[in-house]
């Protein structure tokens, strides 16, 4: 049967290249092994669904890793349209679950408005912060993962042109876009950011257009912050010859060859880690950042396409964000600020 | 600026090439008299046949025939409850719409054991055939043809085929007295449901196509909701074309061109209006234009209306 | 009163027929998923009329559908395809939205019956775009429909995202949806005078929905605007030499499907969201509006009906997922109801048939 | 002489209707033999049977002398049966050549390449073969009905046929078509063919024919030979009861003037001038007809008097009060009431119940509704009383108006318009395919209203209608009123002669 018993997704998005521990026994743990915890964890996912290639699915997989390593029961919701997700909490919560994740922060109000409706059900939001103590908000520093493939990037052009792709024109995604802008411009100063939003996270034949009309206005590394648009642009850099940057989760799988890296953004260990809270009963509520500092963004490499002088820039740069060094920009204005810092 | 200008034709061209094909499927059924409300359904089938084929062969082409024949199948159903049943054809188009999303959907998640999309599929026609390779030596013009996809070749043939079938052959005469008058064309021996259901065979292996030209014409897979609104502003075109083949050609190009100048406006100096206005723009360009140039568009006279032998 | 009734069951009779088929067919694609069709369909009806909160919830879901199955039907009346319900829809919910924000003063007696106007209004005017082009330029409102719904969609995710953004408005930081309408301008959820509800969030726009769909019966069936409208959808030529104007009603009909539609986003944002997002896609309700009202045979009547049962079959299928049947299953059937429905003739035929066949082997 | 057709004990049912019972039938060799009967006595559908479109319930057909089942036109038309049927089968905005060789198409490459050429060609020799005058390149929707006949005629005799059916071919056609139409025939009949005419103009009848088989209810009551009978009878069989075929009237004075039409101009829909500066006046207590040649501009004046029509200059006035390109509510309550010259299309919402269909253009006005809404009961009580006083037959007045016949489709009309009580009735071929019994209460209606002091503006192609009823005549043509003669001096010579836009009468 469908989500239930089959991996939503082929594990070929492996798990980022500087995977965990837990990723290995996750593989490993039998689940005969273990004792089988009795419990139910249920997902929203928001209007793009399973198979988004984008958090939707990643949120997934952590939950499939809990149902490896514990034996819990793992449901899903996927909303047909924005006015579902209320609708969805609410049914989740009166079905008495362990906890409910609404993936997306798309959530947030109606998640606040569940909280508070269910005081004593535990839910999580994912990119988002929902301040209610039942409500862990699961957020990341995508600017961070996002700086580090930026930098690759910079040092990888020989037009000093570059592109980024956009779904839509939402703050979370200017993240993505900003924090790269400043990577670009941190590891060449004299790279153009060229970017496009496609206001779509699904049509990937005009992601294959915009990334063709970037390649052609001489961009020769194109990084996606877009799901399923995204597709196209990998598609694009496989026939014309660029470089394409994937998102989320290692997407060298599409194409090995023109995947130079991908950034790394580990909802799963999110949903991981606080589904982990929940059965070990210490849950909180509250903002459980995961960034740089915590390995819950990143880039990875599967396919090796990287020179050691490109890993060993990125990880200069990844050990200042993680100590703090500096403050990775996150928005236009920040950016516009944005001074390079001596490292 | 010729380059950008180059490059913007041929955007425009790979964009309206799906639109031409299911708006020239528009206008075979409409110009017999039915309405296809359901060419975005038959698209999605065709998208994601051609891939399921894929598994099966290697050839891409027998992908393409096979979304052709289940595109014609869908349609098959449509012309048995429109033409036989007398059905409400919106009714029964929109029933095919709401069917082929999600039995693409859940074959999706029988055969490759997810949702959202398949995987991508080996030498799919995402490039200039080799056939025509020298079409791009040609000095400046080479870099349009260099990004033509085998699919938009055959748009271009296909508008001038369905041009010389509706207004050069016998049959073309009888799809539209067929449209026109129904019982006119009975009294003088021709058989209307027989045109009607070739003409709707004609559209669903169209809308097929053009789900082909989508799915192993530019992205080498199915995802769902690749189509996403497509067979709608292909029946606008078809319309905006006033149901004549050379008209929705051109009219689906009109379509490709406000969009491909919307990707490209940041190079034509247009980057400063907000995204959102860019990707209003072909839909106000043809609000505008329908309503300013073209104005009154007299359908066929008999299009939506079931005919009964034997009634008047 | 029993004519009514033999003439009520003629016409359910048929619609049943083809649910129930449908069903046997949808069994298949639940055996496929190696899961069984009992499991299935009592899931279905548990989670959509299990209990009141969940029936609450299957009732929430047919609000909008009822508004947008009116708009379809209401302009099939009149002879004119209104497949922009999907434009209406989304300019009725930011209407909604504006009208919240600049009145938010305004205590909610006022408030709340203002901002649902502006709903209707905002729908009112992007349905009778069409409705004017078509009036006045021959111009077809299919064609124009279709491209309102993505103007609709584009303006409304500007909306969104600079003018009503929190951001702009608030001084917040930028959110992907526009501000939140004021607590009182918000519609009374049936749990709050009803405790039975229980968790549903059902609110009082399917009260107003029922009361559309009675009123739209009564304006076509029994008023000389309704007979105007319905004289020019069967036959414009007569109806103009009866001293009705064609182009006067073309725009009214438009208006009124445009308001029914733009009155259904309304209640979605006041009784529902409280608010916009940015969205890539179409919200959905103006297409499977056409299908419920094409279903409800273009009775505003029959809409209420039908847009019950698309109501329980999509809470429903909720609970299906949650034993594991793909939603997919419900779209399928879905798709074969309506395909049944539209194919009654064959139904027809082949209890007729029957029926024959019956009374040959009596004779 | 041989029998081409015979049609043998045919019975088609209808779900409720027995449109023929048991019917016989022979066409013989070379002979015009016209079917008459009232409307809905199953004329039609006889003959629908005999070309294909209809399968016969019950019955056998001989085409020469052989039993032959014509399930379809193909059968027919391959066994040399043509058919011109009672509303025009023809393709509007195809070209007269178009229209002929729809399904028989010339064709080139092996049927790749339609033959236009050779269709044109084709159509012009038939044409000039059998006199019928027609341009094989305009559009249909461009000529007129006299020549859209006549390309129907064309059609049948291009696919070879020798039996021709013609249903109610004269119902459109001005007397002077209607003369070259029956010299057509008798030519067509010179070469061999056989011909059905159907008809209820009993004179044509007399004139045109060999042969005349009445049938009654769907049942057949005789077949004379033409030299052995006389209108009267004829009549009398075909309505099963003696009818009165001369209009009573009184002489009278008229009045005032009701209307006042002057110098009035419009175009029609192809934008081309059809008015070309109208005047006349219509007084009280008179009957004023407009005749001529159909396509001289008498829709467009009705529809620019009844405001369905912009005129482009002059003046419309009603009893002092200009109504010039008021929209048609206003015309309407300024007094005038319309019966308009196609029931279908103007006269009727086919799709509504008699009831609501009884009080189109009032429905507005008390007692039918009350500040918007409807009031239901009054207007099926109304709609009842209608029925009744103008003999509509129906079963109730729930049904739609689609399911009565056109007689009683056209009565209904009628006396919706005269309930109004108008001040002026404009009646535009208000006879126009109805039969003899309804025609006959029809002009005693009109004569009614005149006699009751009211204007009628009477406008029909007929010159019998319009000498039977017309206190005055105005004739028409292009555009222009050529002459106006009082109704009891006129003669049919004089009025053909301005009809074909001959030299005016006496002013
Ligand atoms: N398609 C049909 N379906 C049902 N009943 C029909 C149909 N056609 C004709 N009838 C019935 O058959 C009867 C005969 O109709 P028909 O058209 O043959 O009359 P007609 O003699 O040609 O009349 P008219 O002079 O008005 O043309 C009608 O009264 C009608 O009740
Ligand atoms: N589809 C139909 N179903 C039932 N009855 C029909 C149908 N079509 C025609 N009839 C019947 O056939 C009869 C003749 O119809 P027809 O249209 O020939 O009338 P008519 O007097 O010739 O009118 P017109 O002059 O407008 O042609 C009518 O009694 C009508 O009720
Ligand atoms: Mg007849
Ligand atoms: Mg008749």
């Amino acid at each position: 049967s469908k989500p239930a018993a089959e991996p939503a997704t082929e594990p070929a998005a492996e798990p980022a290249a500087e995977a965990t521990t837990e990723d290995a026994t996750a593989e490993e743990a039998p689940a005969e092994d273990t004792a089988k915890v009795d419990m139910v964890m249920g997902m929203i996912t928001d209007t793009g669904g399973l198979g988004d290639q984008s958090f939707n699915d990643s949120g997934w997989m952590g939950l499939e890793r809990l149902e490896a390593e514990y034996g819990i029961e793992r449901k899903v919701l996927e909303s047909e349209s924005a006015d579902d997700y209320g609708p969805n909490l609410t049914s989740f919560a009166e079905a008495e679950v362990d906890i409910v994740y609404g993936v997306g922060f798309l959530f947030n109000e109606s998640m606040a408005a569940a909280a508070a409706q269910f005081p004593n059900q535990k839910f999580a939001i994912i990119d988002s912060v929902v301040e209610a103590d039942n409500v862990a908000s699961i957020t990341f520093a995508e600017n961070e993962g996002s700086f580090l493939v930026g930098v690759i990037a910079g040092m990888t052009t020989e037009t000093n042109k570059v592109g980024f792709i956009g779904g839509m024109k939402f703050p979370l995604i200017e993240k993505f876009e900003y924090g790269f802008k400043a990577g670009v411009k941190a590891a060449n100063p004299d790279a153009e950011v060229i970017s496009n939003y496609a206001d779509s996270f699904e049509d990937a034949a005009k992601g294959k257009e915009i990334a063709t009309v970037q390649h052609q206005q001489g961009a020769d590394v194109i990084f996606h912050a877009a799901g399923g648009v995204g597709i196209g642009l990998i598609q694009a850099a496989e026939e014309q010859g660029f470089w394409a940057i994937g998102v989320d989760q290692d997407q060298s799988h599409i194409s090995p060859e023109r995947v130079l890296c991908s950034m790394i953004k580990r909802v799963d260990e999110g949903v991981y880690q606080v589904g982990q809270s929940v059965i070990d009963g210490n849950f909180e509520g509250g903002v459980h950042l995961f960034s740089i500092a915590n390995e819950g963004v990143g880039y990875s490499d599967n396919a090796g396409n990287l020179t050691e002088e490109q890993v060993a820039a990125a990880e200069k740069w990844k050990a200042a964000i993680a100590t703090g060094a500096f403050v990775v920009p996150q928005t236009e204005a920040e950016f516009n600020a944005f001074e390079v810092p001596e490292i | 600026m010729l380059v950008i200008f180059i490059a913007i034709i041929a955007s425009a061209l790979r964009l309206a090439t799906p639109l031409i094909f299911a708006a020239l499927g528009s206008v075979f059924t409409e110009r017999s008299g039915v309405v296809n409300i359901a060419l975005e359904g038959i698209m999605i089938m065709g998208a994601f046949f051609a891939i399921l084929a894929m598994e099966f062969v290697s050839n891409p082409w027998i992908a393409v025939l096979v979304a052709m024949i289940v595109g014609a199948i869908t349609a098959l159903l449509l012309g048995f409850l429109a033409i036989n049943l007398k059905a409400n054809q919106v009714v029964a188009g929109t029933a095919i719409n709401i069917l082929a999303g999600s039995l693409t959907a859940f074959l999706l998640e029988m055969v490759w054991h997810r949702s959202g999309q398949t995987d991508t599929v080996a030498n799919a026609l995402t490039k200039n055939p080799e056939t025509l390779a020298f079409l791009e030596k040609i000095p400046v013009l080479g870099s349009l043809f260099s990004g033509l996809t085998p699919f938009v070749y055959l748009a271009i043939i296909f508008s001038g085929v369905s041009y010389y079938v509706m207004y050069k052959t016998p049959f073309g005469l009888r799809i539209r007295a067929v449209g026109e008058h129904p019982r006119a064309a009975d009294t003088v021996g021709v058989n209307v449901y027989r045109v009607r259901h070739i003409c709707v065979l004609i559209s669903g292996a169209l809308a097929g196509l053009a789900g082909a030209s989508l799915s192993l014409g530019t992205v080498n897979m199915f995802r769902e909701g690749m189509v996403s609104g497509k067979g709608f502003i292909a029946i606008a075109a078809a319309i905006f074309g006033k149901w004549h083949p050379l008209g929705a050609f051109a009219a689906c190009l009109f379509f490709g061109l406000t969009e491909a100048i919307q990707i490209q406006a940041a190079s034509l100096g247009l980057g400063w209006i907000p995204s959102e206005f860019l990707q209003m723009l072909p839909y106000i360009a043809t609000v505008l234009a329908l309503a300013g140039l073209v104005g009154r568009a007299v359908a066929p006279a008999a299009s939506g209306e079931p005919y009964e032998k034997g009634h008047r | 009163m029993k004519k009514k009734i033999n003439y009520l069951l003629e016409n359910v009779k048929y619609p049943l027929l083809a649910i129930a088929l449908a069903f046997l067919i949808g069994s298949i694609f639940v055996i496929l998923t190696d899961n069984s069709p009992i499991v299935a369909y009592s899931a279905l009806l548990d989670g959509s009329l299990g209990n009141i909160p969940k029936f609450g919830e299957t009732l929430l879901k047919t609000t909008p559908l009822i508004m947008t199955g009116l708009a379809v039907a209401f302009a099939f009346r009149s002879g004119l395809f209104n497949i922009g319900g999907e434009g209406q829809y989304l300019v009725g919910a930011i209407s909604t939205v504006t009208a919240a924000w600049v009145l938010q003063d305004l205590p909610g007696f006022i408030l709340i019956p203002i901002i649902l106007l502006a709903g209707a209004f905002g729908g009112a005017i992007w349905g009778g775009v069409p409705g004017f082009l078509k009036a006045k330029l021959g111009v077809h409102e299919v064609i124009v429909s279709i491209m309102l719904n993505y103007i609709a969609l584009f303006l409304t995710n500007f909306l969104v995202r600079v003018t009503l953004n929190p951001s702009t408005l608030q001084g917040t930081e930028q959110k992907a949806y526009s501000v939140m309408i004021p607590e009182h301008a918000r519609l009374l959820k049936f749990n709050e005078f009803m405790p039975v509800f229980g968790y549903s969030s059902l609110h009082v726009g399917i009260l107003i929905a029922i009361a559309c769909a009675v009123g739209i019966w009564f304006l076509l069936f029994k008023t000389t605007i309704g007979y105007e409208i319905r004289s020019v959808g069967h036959n414009p030529y007569a109806s103009e030499y009866g001293g009705i104007s064609i182009s006067k009603n073309i725009i009214l009909s438009m208006m009124i499907s445009g308001g029914l539609a733009g009155l259904g986003g309304a209640m979605t944002i006041a009784g529902l969201t409280f608010k916009v997002d940015q969205s890539s896609g179409l919200p959905g309700y103006g297409f499977t509006g056409i299908a419920v009202a094409l279903v409800g045979k273009n009775h505003p009547l029959g809409v209420l009906a039908s847009a019950l049962l698309f109501g329980i079959m999509s809470n429903g299928s909720r609970k299906m997922q949650f034993e594991g049947i793909p939603k997919e299953v419900v779209g399928i059937i879905q798709g074969i109801i309506i395909i049944f429905i539209a194919g009654e003739a064959m139904l027809k035929f082949m209890t007729t048939r029957k029926k024959k066949e019956e009374k040959g082997e009596v004779a | 002489m041989a029998n081409v057709v015979e049609m043998k004990n045919i019975t088609k049912v209808f779900p409720g209707v027995v449109a023929n019972n048991n019917v016989n039938f022979a066409l013989e060799k070379g002979e015009i033999h016209v079917l008459l009967g009232e409307n809905g006595a199953g004329k039609t559908t006889l003959m629908n049977q005999l070309y294909g479109l209809y399968e016969p319930t019950s019955g056998e057909i001989y085409i020469n002398g052989k039993l032959t089942k014509i399930k379809d036109p193909n059968v027919a038309i391959s066994m040399g049966i043509g058919m011109v049927h009672q509303h025009f089968m023809l393709v509007e905005p195809f070209t007269v050549a178009e229209n002929i060789v729809l399904g028989s198409e010339p064709s080139r490459s092996g049927g790749l390449k339609l033959d236009m050429d050779k269709a044109i060609k084709d159509v012009e020799e038939i044409s000039a073969k059998y006199g019928l005058k027609v341009d094989p390149n305009v559009k249909v929707q461009d000529i007129s009905v006299g020549m859209q006949q006549r390309v129907e005629i064309l059609k049948a005799l291009y696919r070879g046929a020798d039996i021709l059916i013609l249903d109610e071919p004269t119902a459109v056609l001005t007397p002077q078509e209607i003369d070259e139409l029956g010299k057509i025939l008798r030519n067509l009949t010179g070469q061999g063919k056989s011909i059905i005419l159907i008809t209820h103009k009993l004179k044509e009848v007399m004139a045109m024919s060999d042969r005349v088989t009445v049938i009654r209810r769907g049942e057949k009551i005789e077949t004379l030979k033409n030299e052995n009978t006389n209108t009267d009878e004829l009549a009398e069989i075909m309505v099963g009861r003696k009818v009165n075929l001369v209009v009573e009237k009184d002489d009278k004075v008229a009045g005032d003037v009701v209307m006042s039409v002057k110098d009035l101009q419009a175009v029609d829909n192809r934008g081309i001038p059809a008015l070309k500066g109208v005047s006349f006046d219509v007084r009280a207590g008179e009957i004023f007809a407009v005749a001529g040649v159909d396509g001289n501009g008498q829709s467009e004046l009705v529809e620019v008097i009844t405001g369905l029509r912009k005129s482009t200059g002059g003046s419309i006035t009603l009893l002092g009060k200009d109504i010039t390109n008021r929209p048609t509510s206003d015309v309407i309550d300024a007094g005038v009431s319309h019966i308009p010259e196609d029931r279908h299309k103007r006269g009727l919402v086919l799709q509504h119940s008699l009831a609501e269909n009884s009080v189109l253009g009032s429905h507005k006005k008390a007692p039918f509704s009350k500040s918007g809404v409807l009031d239901y009961p009054k207007i099926h009580e109304f709609c009842l009383g209608l029925i009744d006083e103008f003999d509509v037959r129906t079963p109730n007045e729930k049904v739609a108006a689609k399911s009565l016949s056109g007689g009683n489709q056209q009565k209904l009309i009628v006396a919706r318009e005269l309930s109004r009580n108008p001040e002026l009735l404009i009646a535009s071929q208000p006879t126009r395919g109805v039969d003899v019994g309804a025609i006959e209460f029809i002009h005693k209606r009109l004569v009614a209203e005149r006699d009751k002091n009211k204007a009628v503006l009477l406008v029909s192609l007929e010159l019998d209608e319009v000498m039977a009823l017309a206190d005055r005549i105005a004739v028409v043509y292009d555009g222009q009123i050529v002459g106006v003669v009082n109704g009891k001096d006129a003669t049919e010579k004089e009025l053909g002669i301005m009809m074909a836009g001959g030299s005016q009468k006496k002013q």
